[in-house]
């Protein structure tokens, strides 16, 4: 399958007044067409900075010091201000994490809607407001019509991002970026979201990266995951397997902290030690001083992010001598 | 986004964050070399301020006198330095006022919200209703004209200012979780007002509190300039610079133009320095 | 065991009051005649969705925000009719854990000064040099090096700052404590920390925690009992092994449904079927009737009164009568 | 532009914005205001607080009122020393009055009024209107005092143009009073049917005179225009219009001359005359007037209560500095208390107070001063010349060991400091309303004086002054009133500091400009 | 409607408060002003007449109930310094004053808003700094000093505009009056002429008056935007792919606007202090130089009735910006 994306090697730099340091260090990821890419891992670890970084929407002190991201036979990272500006909703769209801070309050829903729609479709005010209403429907909305005029306090959480979905859905984008769509929502409102998006992927034939912390969530949506610790991807795998055989040491421990519904259980394991400040400047492999099963060669030299079977990639010497 | 993401640990203090703000620095100086020079009018000037000596009037800026003489004779460059501690004085004892009336007035209505605070709020609010510079002028000729009761009516106008960005801050500290703790704890309210609220206003009132500065030897030095701030033939900027207004014709510029310089640095250095201090303190400029 | 808390009826309702005069009042019944109870050394768990009421029953339990109506009593005693004054050895025993770890510290005081502030106030006569043993062991309890106490809150992680917000809690000895979502905010790595520390606490100091969550895993995993809200009602109460394999309230088994599950399915269309639509509350019977699959004309017009369906399972339901 | 008016003054309350209807007609036409017409444009620090006659005690109401009404009799005209025209005090004219009669004793005196004098509104000036204006006079809580200066005791009506005055005792200065503005005659028909308080309101804003000018905006802090009446009964004067600009800034008064933006200036600070002075469109007036500035000293209050340390004083005042260095050599340095141009003034200027430091400290010390003392000297707002002169003393008094603290108060505040003779020491000033020693040293030295400040009291001044009052011969009283000024001298309750100027600066193209020693510019005679 | 009502009922306290204030403040000023009504040299008992008709004599509640009753009858007293009644002063200056006041405001708004905006989208670019010093100056320099300053240079020294005294030149007539602004009625009826020499004459005055206003509106609408540009929102508009400019100018300014709103409100009350001093010095024949005469002459009916009057004025536009803010802000609404 040809990949829609291909991140290579990005390196997403922060400065601040007391020094640079990098955020993302060396992501690599495909995204397949039609193939829905979980990106999981803790807070701080750079999921989000890693779709800013490819949508071009990072701050003004943060930027992209290395590597590219194949888009179409064309490196994101290359293109011109206004390049991007065209690529941006209308090719490549974004959901973020709170629905309620992500809408302007000031101006009505459908006005917002039809922003997204004018500058990438060739299409009058009157059409883009009919196709908004057309798209709320297909999100399960009931009266779109008086949704479109609604402001977005008037309106619940669940409602906001389906709206959201929707407005990104409106220029037929070839990817869709989701973070932490969920997050901020109620379990029950979550899981609608979660079968919505499940019904559009095949509707829409986008392709979608998911960016979450909750392994619930990836279970249910996606096709393949990579779990990123520290601004580097440490697994890669179809969600399946991942589930079934996770390799790396730390997605491992991931699985074994989550709480189980079905069974009582006295003590959780953990995952011992904190996550290093990213200003920390880390030797050998970033997880090593937390790994169960650390070594030498973990302290000293950093490891590849090697395929150790089909599709299935891992960052870890003990899995590549474990293979070996 | 969580405080833990930030980068921490070896944040820098707040010092150091200081330090960085150029402007403040500079401002920071400003204000240092002003207060120098203010203590230092104290023992020495190069004349005296109110030496009249009417064989040396009107003299252009040269090697005897810095920065001339006026139409008495006197040093300009001396009345100067006598202004600087007049008018840091004047400042700040009118700040401290409003300061000390403003805090207190402010927590209380804040903390305790009920009709007593209502109504000091009411008061503020009508207070603040009023045009800042007729309300010291009422108030500082009721009070006779002298730079005590310019003080006084400079900080009573200034009482509201402090007292509404205080009533602010503690609604909103009051929100905070350890508030809520600390009641849980069973700590008196009084002790929660005094040891953790007000501590945690600090910061704004700081930068309120140079920024008043500013504003307050600026209103100080308009209401001598009307003729109703201090009495002459006291060195003050603003009445240096009503009595200069009327040699600016005759091309005495220095009468004017020193003493509006000094007032303008001064209250500029404050205005950095409240600025930087706002810059440093906030943890979303990081 | 034998009962700590018993609250009766408790009610709490905000009027936000609008305009000079007051003419204008809006009433929101945050917490609605909610009645349950916890035991010496048991966890009762809390869930619901946001805005259901969890955090203002677990702050007009501890009255710091005054119930509107209802009992609260304390070893039988009714704590709601105490002054300030008499008030003061429950505030000892009874404690809260706040959600949001970063405000729960004065951000201007050591870790030293915030821990030691409690115990002073209700153990006055302390030597220096017991206050620093005790803070030093309380430390140790949660898994801090002594050394960390001179540290500033902003200096600590969010888990770590979690821990001590336990730490000042636990600091006067309670018997009581009320967890408003401790680790809602925390990564998963360090949510599960923390759990084990607050279990490890309740078993060592015999402690009973009112626990808040809209985590049901999470909940499975601390509660003994489990209550579940849904916009100011208590609708169901039950032991959490019961809970888990027989809820019974319609909305407990919505809640059940949508959690997701880190179990790859291959037919994702099956995804949440249970969940029905969603709605607001409705204003009048039961708040759940709205949504509900099975809700009659009954459920519309009438408030199900709480029952026991099963010996400790309480719900409020018309369809278990 | 509007003669059928009775008034064209704009003024009275509640009525706003009749100024720019004025304008509206001829601005359609052309939006030149001065196309045509003569216009002469003033710049003066205030505007008067009334335009009244029986309320206007300030000298610029006094222009106004005087603008546009008219009295019995006014002044002639005189040449002074430096070729300038100006009034002469005693060549008494006719105005309303044709003529008059006085009887020997002085008692009573017969006025015939000019039959073509009339209102503004056309109605004639009678016996009526006479009557009635004077004792509106006499009624006024303002000016009452002026009017029993004048010692009339019963007003008669012989005809409709004959007036009857008889006084209670002869009075020298009668006709000099009756110039003033506020012996005005209004026109009694305009104010039927008003209650007193009304017509006091009305008068304020409105004029109902026979005067030369209608007052067509007066608004005292902005600007006041005045239009000539074509049919004045005396003839139209040569302005068609007059604009007073009020410029409380004294340096913009200046600038303003300077640009030739106005024709007249007034109240200029002494200091920019010399900058004037080189501008050749400009004519620089300089008269002397009545007004007199001194130092007030408390003779009730120790050390004051002691003469030495008060000739102590007299003797410490850099006189010749404040004259050359405030005054800019603009005022006259007051030797005795009674002004030059004031009758009884002392010509002979030796024994007079110079400065002599060494004869302060010698007097301080017999006085027992010898460390001197400190002190409080009161000024009052209004007048940077006082401030300045107060700095002056203050840095001077400083070398005999007097240390001065100035302080300045609100014109009202210090009012009432001095007349309760509450303070050490005063800047005061005094500018005589009737140009009479008598009036003067009744007022300022007499023990009873309204404005004896400093409790002066002194058995011998007290004498001469009721014989000099009693007296109805000029060159006695005169020379009575020497001798009263050589005690004062001795006594030294005032330190006398200068005669304040009377400046004018003119443009060159204001001609016929005449003097009148109350300092209120009459219009009417200014041509251009 | 009804909640416009509520607010203005919700005014009357506090204005009785002010009305207290002014009240006391002249109360306690030293100095008799039935002496400075009756004149210098009026004699004692001339004055002490005064002193009764005025009522000066009565105690202080009554003379306080008689002063509130006269302002609910709107009577404001009468000025002696004038000799006018307060009430009709004030109507003939107000136009003046309301001109000079609404340039200035118009000025700082339509520079100081531009200014904060680009500062803020080229935070810490030079133009930042640039700017950043400039507007503290504004809130830095003596606003009396400035005045001379630019008089002295543009009028005294290189005579580009016209003498600093009121509103139009001598010579012209002002135009036609139908809303008392000069500028604004020379428009409207195209006399140019007057127009040309009005804007001549109010450049100076509204720039010195304005310049305050102005630092403090562009500090404002930065700081402001700054801080709303690093919101959500924003970065969803941004993720749009619609432009730059009107992601700044749409999204942006629409959510600055209230808090900026805010600001130009307060300045007023700076407004109006700051026009006591630039109409002084300009001889501006508004409100503002009525007042400082007043006071410095111990006038207190002006005075008291100026602050009244300021306070309804600023009380009426705050509740005009509240009325306003719900329009911007759909999320605010009044019932
Ligand atoms: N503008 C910025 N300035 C400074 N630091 C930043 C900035 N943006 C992100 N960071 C830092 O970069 C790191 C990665 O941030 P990122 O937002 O990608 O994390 P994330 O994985 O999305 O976390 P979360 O799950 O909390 O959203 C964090 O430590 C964060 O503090
Ligand atoms: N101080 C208050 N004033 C007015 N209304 C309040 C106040 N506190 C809470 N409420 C309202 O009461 C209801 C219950 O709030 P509560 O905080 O108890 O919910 P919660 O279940 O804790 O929600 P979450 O999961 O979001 O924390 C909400 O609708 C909220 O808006
Ligand atoms: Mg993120
Ligand atoms: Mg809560
Ligand atoms: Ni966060």
């Amino acid at each position: 399958m040809e990949p829609i994306l291909k991140v290579q090697d990005l390196h997403t730099e922060i400065t601040t007044n007391y020094g640079t340091f990098e955020a993302v260090s060396g992501v690599s990821f495909e995204l397949g067409k039609g193939e829905t890419l979980g990106l999981v891992g803790e807070s701080g670890c750079g999921k989000s900075l890693t779709s800013l970084s490819i949508t071009g929407l990072l701050g003004p002190k943060v930027r992209v010091a290395a590597g590219e991201a194949i888009f179409e036979g064309r490196d994101i990272f290359k293109l011109s201000p206004k390049e991007m500006r065209q690529l941006r909703g209308g090719k490549i769209s974004m959901i973020f994490q709170e629905p309620m801070t992500a809408l302007n309050p000031l101006f009505t829903v459908g006005n917002q809607m039809v922003e997204m729609m004018l500058p990438h479709m060739k299409i009058t005010k009157k059409e883009a407001l009919k196709r908004s209403v057309e798209l709320l429907t297909d999100m399960g909305i009931e009266r779109p019509e008086q949704v479109v005029k609604s402001y977005p306090f008037e309106l619940s959480g669940g409602m906001l991002q389906r709206v959201m979905i929707a407005m990104s859905l409106s220029c037929n984008p070839k990817i869709l970026i989701a973070d932490e769509p969920t997050t901020a929502l109620d379990v029950t409102i979550q899981a609608q979201i979660l079968k919505l998006m499940n019904e559009l992927k095949h509707k829409y034939d986008t392709s979608i990266i998911l960016i979450t912390h909750n392994l619930g969530v990836v279970a249910q949506i996606c096709d393949r995951v990579a779990v990123m610790y520290f601004g580097r991807i440490m697994e890669t795998a179809p969600v399946k397997r991942l589930f079934e055989q996770p390799l790396h040491p730390y997605t491992k421990g991931l699985f074994l902290c989550i709480p189980k519904l079905d069974q009582d259980e006295d003590f959780l394991s953990t995952i011992p030690g904190m996550v290093p400040a990213l200003t920390e400047k880390t030797e050998g492999c970033a997880f090593a001083p937390r790994c169960p099963r650390c070594t030498d060669r973990c302290r000293r030299e950093e490891p590849e992010l090697v395929e150790v079977e089909e599709g299935h990639f891992c960052r870890c010497w003990g899995v590549l001598e474990d293979k070996a | 986004m969580s405080e833990q993401k930030n980068i921490g640990i070896d944040r820098p203090s707040f010092l150091q964050r200081l330090v960085k703000q150029k402007m403040a620095l500079v401002g920071g100086i400003v204000i240092l070399l002003w207060l120098l020079v203010g203590l230092v009018s104290f023992f020495y000037t190069p004349y005296g301020p109110n030496e009249v000596n009417m064989a040396e009037k009107l003299l252009a800026p040269g090697a005897g006198h810095l920065m001339g003489t006026d139409n008495f004779g006197r040093d300009i460059l001396s009345r100067m330095m006598c202004g600087a501690r007049i008018s840091l004085l004047l400042g700040f004892v009118a700040v401290c006022i409003s300061l000390c009336i403003g805090i207190p007035l402010g927590a209380f209505s804040g903390y305790y919200e009920g009709k007593a605070g209502n109504l000091i709020m009411r008061v503020m609010d009508s207070l603040q209703a009023f045009p800042m510079l007729i309300l010291v002028m009422s108030i500082s000729v009721a009070l006779g004209r002298n730079s005590f009761s310019a003080m006084l009516a400079v900080g009573i106008a200034g009482i509201p200012n402090f007292a509404r960005l205080m009533y602010a801050q503690t609604l909103s500290v009051k929100q905070s979780a350890f508030i809520e703790g600390e009641h849980a704890i069973g700590l008196p309210r009084r002790d929660i007002l005094v040891r953790h609220i007000l501590p945690n206003c600090i910061t704004p009132i700081l930068v309120r509190l140079s920024l008043s500065l500013g504003s307050a030897i600026l209103t100080v030095s308009s209401l001598s300039f009307l003729g109703i701030g201090v009495q002459p033939p006291t060195p003050e900027w603003g009445y240096m610079i009503s009595d200069a207004r009327g040699y600016i014709l005759t091309g005495e510029w220095w009468m004017i133009f020193f003493p509006g310089l000094a007032i303008a640095s001064l209250v500029l250095s404050f205005n950095l320095f409240g600025d930087g201090l706002r810059d440093a303190l906030d943890y979303r400029t990081q | 065991m034998s009962r700590l808390l018993e609250v009766k009826n408790l009610s709490k309702f905000y009027t936000s009051k609008q305009g000079f005069f007051g003419a204008k009042s809006e009433t929101v019944k945050a917490v609605n005649q909610i009645s349950f109870h916890v035991d010496e050394q048991e966890t009762l768990g809390i869930v619901g969705e946001s805005g259901c009421g969890k955090s203002t029953t677990g702050r007009a339990v501890l009255r710091l925000h005054e119930p509107t109506e209802g009992e609260i009593l304390y070893r039988g005693k009714d704590i709601c009719k105490l002054s300030l004054e008499e008030m003061k050895p429950y505030r000892q025993k009874m404690q809260i854990v706040f959600q949001n770890a970063n405000s729960a510290l004065d951000p201007r005081w050591t870790v030293e000064q915030s821990l030691a502030e409690p115990i002073r106030l209700h153990y006055p006569q302390i030597s220096q040099k017991e206050l620093d043993e005790r803070i030093d062991r309380l430390m140790e309890e949660v898994g801090f090096a002594p050394m960390y106490k001179k540290k500033y809150p902003h200096e600590f992680s969010g888990g770590q700052r979690q821990r001590i917000g336990i730490a000042k809690a636990i600091s006067v000895s309670p018997e009581f404590v009320v967890c408003d979502e401790p680790v809602s905010a925390l990564d998963v790595s360090v949510q599960a920390q923390v759990l084990n520390l607050m279990k490890k606490l309740q078993r060592e100091r015999k402690l009973s925690y009112m626990f808040i969550s809209h985590d049901l895993s999470v909940i499975r995993f601390i509660s003994d009992r489990v209550g579940v809200m849904y916009a100011g009602r208590l609708v169901e109460v039950a032991e959490t092994k019961e809970f888990f394999e027989n809820a019974l309230h319609p909305y407990s088994r919505v809640l059940m449904a949508a959690v997701p599950k880190p179990v790859v399915m291959d037919d994702k269309d099956e995804l949440y079927r249970g969940i029905g639509k969603i709605a607001k509350a409705s204003r009048e019977g039961c708040p759940f009737c709205s949504r509900c699959a099975q809700a009659t004309e009954r459920c519309r017009g009438e408030m199900p009164e709480q029952r026991e369906v099963t010996e400790g399972h309480f719900v409020s339901c018309h369809l278990y009568e | 532009n509007n003669p059928n008016a009775t008034t064209a003054a704009t003024t009275a309350a509640g009525e706003s914005g009749t100024a720019q209807e004025g304008g509206e007609t001829q601005a359609a036409a052309d939006n030149t205001a001065n196309a045509g017409g003569k216009v002469l444009t003033l710049a003066y620090a205030e505007g008067g607080k009334t335009l009244n006659p029986t309320q206007g005690t300030d000298s610029t109401s006094a222009e106004f009122i005087n603008a546009a009404y008219d009295q019995l009799v006014t002044y002639g005209t005189k040449k002074n020393d430096q070729g300038y025209e100006m009034a002469d005090t005693s060549d008494i004219q006719p105005s309303l009055a044709k003529s008059w009669e006085a009887s020997d004793d002085g008692l009573t005196y017969v006025i015939h009024l000019d039959e073509n004098a009339k209102f503004a509104n056309g109605d004639p000036v009678t016996a009526d209107a006479v009557i009635y204006s004077f004792n509106r006079i006499k009624d006024s809580n303002y000016t009452g005092f002026l009017y029993s200066l004048a010692n009339i005791d019963t007003m008669e009506k012989t005809d409709d143009l004959t007036v009857t005055l008889k006084l209670s005792k002869p009075c020298t200065i009668f006709f000099n009073l009756l110039q003033m503005h506020i012996f005005s005659i209004v026109n009694p028909n305009q104010l039927e049917g008003m209650s007193e308080e009304e017509i006091d309101t009305f008068l304020t804003t409105t004029t109902v005179g026979s005067g030369a000018f209608d007052i067509e905006k007066w608004d005292a802090t902005t600007e006041v225009i005045l239009n000539a009446r074509p049919d004045y009964w005396k003839g139209k004067v040569d302005l068609d219009k007059v604009i007073v600009k009020i410029i409380p800034e004294p340096s913009n008064r200046v600038l303003l001359a300077d640009k030739g933006d106005v024709d007249i200036a007034r109240v200029i600070p002494p200091k920019d005359l010399s900058k004037l002075e080189g501008n050749t469109d400009l004519d620089i007036r300089v008269y002397e007037s009545v007004s007199i500035v001194y130092l007030s000293l408390n003779t009730q209050k120790a050390p004051l209560d002691n003469v030495k340390v008060r000739q102590a004083l007299n003797y410490a005042v850099p006189y010749d500095v404040i004259v050359n260095d405030v005054m800019s050599g603009k005022a006259k340095k007051l030797d005795y208390v009674i002004p030059s141009a004031m009758p009884g003034h002392i010509t002979d200027t030796t024994g007079a107070y110079t400065e002599d430091l060494d004869k302060a400290k010698a007097l301080l010390a017999e006085a027992g001063y010898a460390d001197g003392f400190d002190m409080k000297l009161v000024i009052s707002t209004g007048n940077q010349d006082y401030e300045d002169t107060a700095i002056l003393v203050q840095a001077e008094l400083a070398k005999i060991g007097v240390n001065l603290s100035i302080e300045k108060m609100e014109r009202a505040q210090y009012l009432e400091a001095t007349r309760s003779h509450n303070f050490d020491m005063a800047i005061s000033s005094y500018s005589s309303f009737v140009n009479d020693p008598g009036y003067f040293f009744g007022n300022c030295l007499y023990s009873q004086g309204e404005y004896n400040y400093g409790s002066y009291k002194s058995d011998e001044v007290d004498a001469i002054w009721d014989k000099a009052e009693s007296s109805n011969n000029l060159e006695e009283r005169y020379e009575l009133y020497t001798e009263a000024q050589k005690i004062v001298a001795e006594d030294a309750p005032w330190v006398p500091l200068y005669e304040k100027a009377n400046i004018y600066v003119l443009n060159k193209n204001v001609k016929s400009f005449m003097y009148y020693p109350d300092g209120a510019v009459r219009f009417a005679q200014i041509s251009k | 409607m009804k909640y416009i009502v509520k607010r203005i009922l919700q005014m009357i306290p506090s204005v009785l408060l002010v009305l207290l204030i002014t009240f006391t403040l002249s109360r306690i000023v030293p100095g008799d002003p039935a002496r400075m009504m009756a004149g210098e040299q009026a004699p004692e008992e001339a004055v002490e007449r005064i002193r009764e008709e005025m009522g000066l004599n009565d105690p202080i509640p009554k003379q306080f109930v008689d002063y509130v009753g006269d302002v609910l009858h709107g009577d404001l007293g009468t000025a002696w310094h004038t000799g006018k009644p307060v009430t009709y002063d004030f109507a003939m200056r107000f136009p003046a004053s309301l001109e000079l006041a609404l340039c200035a405001l118009l000025l700082a708004v339509l520079i100081g808003i531009p200014v904060g905006i680009y500062a803020a989208s080229k935070k810490d670019s030079a133009a930042d700094h640039v700017s950043r010093v400039v507007t503290l100056l504004g809130t830095s320099v003596p606003v009396f000093w400035l005045g001379f300053m630019l008089i002295y240079l543009l009028y005294a020294k290189y005579d580009l505009i016209p003498a600093p005294i009121g509103r139009i030149s001598d010579n012209i007539y002002p135009p036609t009056q139908i809303t008392g602004l000069y500028l604004l009625d020379s428009l409207l009826t195209g006399d140019m002429i007057a127009f040309k020499s009005a804007l001549s004459h109010i450049l100076l005055p509204a720039i010195c008056l304005s310049f305050g206003s102005l630092a403090v509106i562009s500090r404002m609408t930065r700081s402001n935007m700054i801080e709303v540009l690093n919101l959500d929102y924003i970065r969803t508009a941004r993720s749009k792919g619609i432009k730059e400019r009107q992601v700044v100018g749409k999204h942006g300014l629409r959510n600055i606007l209230v808090p900026v709103m805010t600001v130009i409100g307060a300045q007023l009350g700076g407004l109006i202090g700051n026009a006591v001093v630039v109409e002084t010095i300009f001889n501006w024949p508004g409100v503002g130089s009525y007042i400082t005469q007043s006071i410095l002459q111990t006038d207190y009916a002006p005075v008291q009735a100026f602050t009244v009057v300021s306070v309804l004025i600023y009380m009426a536009i705050n509740l005009i910006l509240d009325i306003l803010y719900a329009v911007v802000d759909p999320r605010i609404t009044y019932n």
